[in-house]
């Protein structure tokens, strides 16, 4: 067999990847606290006032990763849910129901911060216009992910069928994504494009980027996390889990 | 020995479920009453100013009609569950998807189509101008359907579930909102005077999508959520 | 009948098992039956019957090991006519008449030949009670009907979960009946019981299910 | 530095927004940590259940 | 040997309520979130125009807050039934009007409380203008207890009945059109800079006296309706 | 204990009758149950024992006749601990612990001198399971939860609807022996069963409840 095809074999065994995503977290998290810092201080320092704005525009470096990372975050967990459901991986499973929370903070976030940068610029905190609809549908959906999964007691099915919700709500995505092109709205549309040259100062452009790198990091060192923490609960019968535990127990 | 056809399942199925409904028919006419009561609040908690109620009035009968159509959803598949029919549904030979649409359909027949034929009388109630009437209708005409094909795809997710009533609503809603806002963008067009085409046309679109995957998330979704 | 070896058992089990959330709920069993048999599952309360039956009739997915029907592979898109299951809850509508509640299986399920509704009442001893609604039967009443149900389907393999229970002495002794007249005719049944009362005509196979430790 | 707190007199609204986003992503980094902390102990009862089920106590 | 007082009786029974309360703390906040997606559906069904919304948004929210206490009603008892600790709690020595008084303060600190408290965003979702907030806040705080108490004598009435949501909602919301009309009138006062207090004492009354009457009510329907 | 005939019999039933919607559902029946007294009531299924059970607890009245408890009529109002009824439903929460229900049970119903919620699970044999939810425990532990219960009110009479459903062999000696020591200490049980199984220490007195014509 292909070698790569090997290492996925193991790594979709759950002692393996408890011990592989144990040793990734702690990198994750060094990655997502310096990119941080850089992007923090090219964003609120070293980046200029905005002619229109003012200061105020700066949110945007933690409003729009936020909001990308909310659909990002909702695909990964889609991808996953239908890896779950056709070829019934338990890792597939695990990392699906594991990306939903920390999805669900992120679009809380880019719901309050954008709330809170509309006062300024649009004079209101809430306005029922298609993006900001869409994205509370979309934390709504996150939510129903959350709580379909924790109102069936079996935790293999619970998945199944949360992971089915997530890939019904996958339609809500372009809705939010292209809402401010399908409907004329208040929200301002796409400036910053992956074609073709961007629409904003390059000053301002890179620490919106390093600020999307980072949060990537921190996506991916909490959902580890999590993920290891529901395989232990998941694998609770197993000789592995309990070695870990007494080893856990060693340690303190 | 006979196996029975396609067909011949589907009408034994019909005819079991209109004839459980006429032994219930008491239990048929509430979600109407229910939509009345919604509709009927809001004068009490708004005030009575005609102009103020005959702005919000199409909403407001979106609103009821779609509150009444999640209400009833939870009976769909419960009382099947409860006494085992749902699992011989389950297995028996012909494809699941077909059995539940059928099953859909009485479901939309009994608590969607009396709310339609009285939305008149409560659009009258609620001082709806006359032009927006027939705009209504037709909405609810293409709406109703969707909204019970979309709601039984999550009540055959939570259908295992004890306490699911709340946890239904708060699937369902979200995927309630778009066939929402297009019905409510219909009747808002037409009660400024604008062509009212589109809207209908999307919200046709998305009944003839629904009538196909539908059912088949249904199945899919019951399979996972009996085992 | 005798099993005949060279076709595939009506139903077999292999390395059979299933777990609730990693916890075991039955070991990996292996078994046969043929056509013409009647094997009785043993176990005590929580011991998994309820949920072996399940996994053979295909509504619930083993965890491991696999159930052949007729020696292929069983998924429930593959079932047509074969299995017929009879569990703990009856699926028959309270509101509806014993015959009205048949007539909707034969729809579902398709009738087997020579028998009416009306029959099949008659021989489990409910003549009388067709246009009654269910609600007001008693529990071993509603038991006859499903009962009934089993004999107008099509189906060869019976799986019946404490077909016993409810029934006062002689709803066993009439199951007991209808359990050796669908052997002979070739068909095959797996029953489950606590042990407090069983199938008793000839010696049926019995098969232990344990608790897993 | 007043200057650079005061944002142009956003402050208010800018620094609000980075808290929120700091204190979400905190919430979110630590509950799995505590989470597993009682996983864990959960996992140490249940095999020390199990250990003096089969009477073999450690 | 030791009977038991009736002040230990209660005591267990609110650590009993609330413990299970704790084990399902998911459902807790269904009433919550069903209440804030009706006031969200109705900017989607009427159009987002800041001052039509704030004209309507106080009645809307109490609209939202009465459904949502509706529908979680029926669970005041359901669970007790099912499981039989219902026919404990009547065969038991102490005053079962006490007993289900103590029931009806859970069920109000979980499905009320939370609506209350969330209920100042909610207004601000709706563009609810700034002065009626209090008002609307002094309402809620007087409307739902007495909200809780006259559901849970209807939710008495109906608990031996196998499908009874829409029966409940049909006979609930009859007795709760006074209540929502002065909680209206305080609300539409506030709006217009008229005196508020009249209604608001008219509220204060009527929970006074139904915090006496209603327990007791309750308990008579409940013996009546398991028997 | 010996009946004494001076003192008035813990429950009395005379001329008790109940119908439902004009159709009788059992017959008058008279009887009296003394201290120290454990009596039988056989009914096939529909016979009517567990309305009986309702109409000796109070909890529905009876159509015609009445009800005595030491001699004084019967009301739910009157009631004051000495009635402990264990019908079909056990009146236990499936997401509290064993411990937690029965600390309920004693704040709601009050506590027998002598024993504590600990020891009465260790007498029903559920040592260990005091914490697990009780909706993980098996259909037949659950029936012991609620036998602990029984012993730990301190209610004279017990009205025990079919103690026996759901139990396997060791849970119905469990439910015999409780029988004894309860009638041994003055109390008194009335307890139905179809006749599948019975009390079986010493000879009870079996009332046979027959279906009304
Ligand atoms: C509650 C209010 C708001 C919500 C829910 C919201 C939501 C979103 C979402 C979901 C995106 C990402 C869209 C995508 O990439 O497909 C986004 C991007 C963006 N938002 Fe907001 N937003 C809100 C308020 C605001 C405000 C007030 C402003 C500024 C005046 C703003 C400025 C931006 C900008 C500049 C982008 C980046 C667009 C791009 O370059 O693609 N947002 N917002
Ligand atoms: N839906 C469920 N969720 C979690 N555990 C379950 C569920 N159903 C059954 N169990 C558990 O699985 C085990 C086997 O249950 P099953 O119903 O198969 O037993 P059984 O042998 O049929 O028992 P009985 O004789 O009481 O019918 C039991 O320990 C039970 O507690
Ligand atoms: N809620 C009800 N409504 C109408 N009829 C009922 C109701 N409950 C019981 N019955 C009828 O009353 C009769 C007696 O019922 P009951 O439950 O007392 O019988 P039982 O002797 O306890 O039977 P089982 O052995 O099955 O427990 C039966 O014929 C039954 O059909
Ligand atoms: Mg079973
Ligand atoms: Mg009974």
């Amino acid at each position: 067999m292909n070698p790569l095809v090997l290492w996925f074999h193991k790594l979709g065994s759950p002692p393996y990847f408890y011990r592989f995503a144990g040793r990734l977290v702690p990198w994750f998290w060094a990655a997502a606290l310096i990119l941080g810092a850089i992007g923090l201080y090219g964003g609120l320092v070293l980046a200029p006032k905005d002619y229109q704005q003012g200061d105020a525009y700066r949110i945007i470096f933690i409003h729009v990763p936020s909001a990308w990372m909310s659909l990002f975050i909702y695909a990964f967990m889609a991808v996953n849910g239908f890896i779950a459901l056709v070829w019934r991986i338990k890792l597939s499973e695990t990392l699906a129901m594991a990306a939903a929370p920390v999805g669900a903070a992120f679009t809380f976030v880019c719901l309050a911060t954008g709330a809170i940068w509309g006062k300024p610029m649009w004079g209101t905190w809430w306005t029922w216009d298609a993006r900001l609809t869409s994205e509370l549908v979309l934390l709504f959906l996150y939510l129903g992910v959350i709580g379909l999964y924790h109102a069936i007691e079996d935790r293999r099915q619970a998945a199944r069928a949360a992971a089915f919700l997530a890939l019904i709500g996958i339609v809500n995505l372009p809705i939010v994504h292209f809402s401010v092109k399908w409907w004329n709205t208040l929200h301002q549309g796409s400036t910053v494009k992956l074609f073709g040259p961007s629409l904003i100062d390059s000053r301002m452009l890179w620490p919106l980027l390093v600020m999307a790198i980072a949060t990537k990091f921190v996506f991916a060192a909490s959902l580890l996390s999590r993920a290891r923490v529901d395989l232990l609960e998941l694998e609770s019968g197993k000789e592995w889990a309990r070695a870990e535990a007494d080893a856990a127990e060693g340690r303190a | 020995m006979s196996y029975g056809t396609l067909w011949g399942a589907c009408r034994a199925l019909l005819a079991r479920d209109l004839a459980l409904l006429w032994r219930r028919r008491g239990d048929a006419l509430n979600p109407m009453l229910f939509a009345l009561m919604v509709v009927a609040l809001f004068p009490f908690a708004i005030g009575p100013e005609p102009q103020v109620l005959g702005r919000i009035a199409a909403g407001t009968v979106l609103v009821a009609l779609l509150l009444a159509g999640l209400l009833s959803l939870d009976a769909l598949f419960r009382s099947d569950l409860e006494d085992g029919s749902l699992e011989q549904l389950v297995l028996s030979p012909h494809p699941l998807a077909l059995l539940l649409a059928c099953k859909i359909f009485v479901h939309w027949l009994t608590t969607a189509l009396p709310l339609v034929a009285i939305a008149p009388l409560v659009g009258e109630m609620l001082f709806l101008p006359g032009p927006v009437q027939p705009v209504l209708l037709a909405v609810l005409a293409l709406s109703t359907p969707l909204l019970s094909l979309i709601g039984a795809v999550c009540v055959a997710l939570t259908v295992g579930m004890r306490r699911s009533g709340m946890l239904l609503a708060l699937l369902v809603l979200p995927l309630y909102v778009p066939v929402l806002i297009f019905a409510a963008g219909a009747c808002n067009a037409a009660q400024n005077g604008l062509p009212v085409a589109a809207p209908l046309l999307w919200l046709g679109a998305g009944l003839a999508l629904s009538l196909v995957l539908a059912p088949l998330a249904c199945a899919a979704a019951l399979k996972i959520s009996i085992s | 009948m005798n099993p005949d070896p060279d076709t595939p058992p009506l139903l077999e089990a292999r390395g059979l098992a299933f777990a609730r959330n990693d916890e075991p709920i039955f070991g990996p069993i292996d078994f046969a039956l043929r056509h013409g048999e009647v094997v009785l599952m043993e176990g005590d309360n929580g011991s998994g019957k309820t949920t072996l039956l399940k996994v053979l009739s295909g509504l619930v997915e083993p965890s491991a090991g696999a159930v052949l029907l007729n020696g292929e592979p069983l998924t429930l898109a593959r079932l047509s006519h074969q299995v017929a299951l009879l569990g703990h809850l009856l699926g028959l509508k309270g509101e509806l008449s014993p015959l009205q509640n048949l007539r909707f299986a034969i729809g579902l399920g398709g009738l087997r030949a020579g028998i009416t509704p009306n029959q099949a009442l008659l021989s489990v001893g409910l003549e009388g009670f067709e246009e009654v609604p269910l609600r007001q039967l008693s529990a071993g009443q509603k038991k006859r009907v499903a009962l009934a149900r089993l004999l107008l389907v099509p189906a060869a393999l019976w799986l019946l979960d404490e077909p016993y229970a409810n029934l006062d002495r002689e709803g066993i002794a009439l199951v007991n009946r209808l359990l050796e007249v669908h052997a002979r005719r070739g068909g095959a049944a797996l029953i489950t019981s606590h042990g407090a009362y069983a199938y008793t005509s000839g010696t049926p196979r019995r098969i232990p299910l344990k608790a897993v430790a | 530095m007043n200057e650079f707190f005061s944002m142009g007199g956003y402050g208010g609204f800018v620094w609000s927004a980075y808290a929120i986003f700091f204190v979400a992503l905190a919430i979110d980094a630590f509950a799995p940590l505590v989470r597993k902390k009682r996983v864990l102990r959960e996992l140490r009862g249940r095999s020390r259940r199990e250990r003096a089920k089969t009477g073999d106590m450690p």
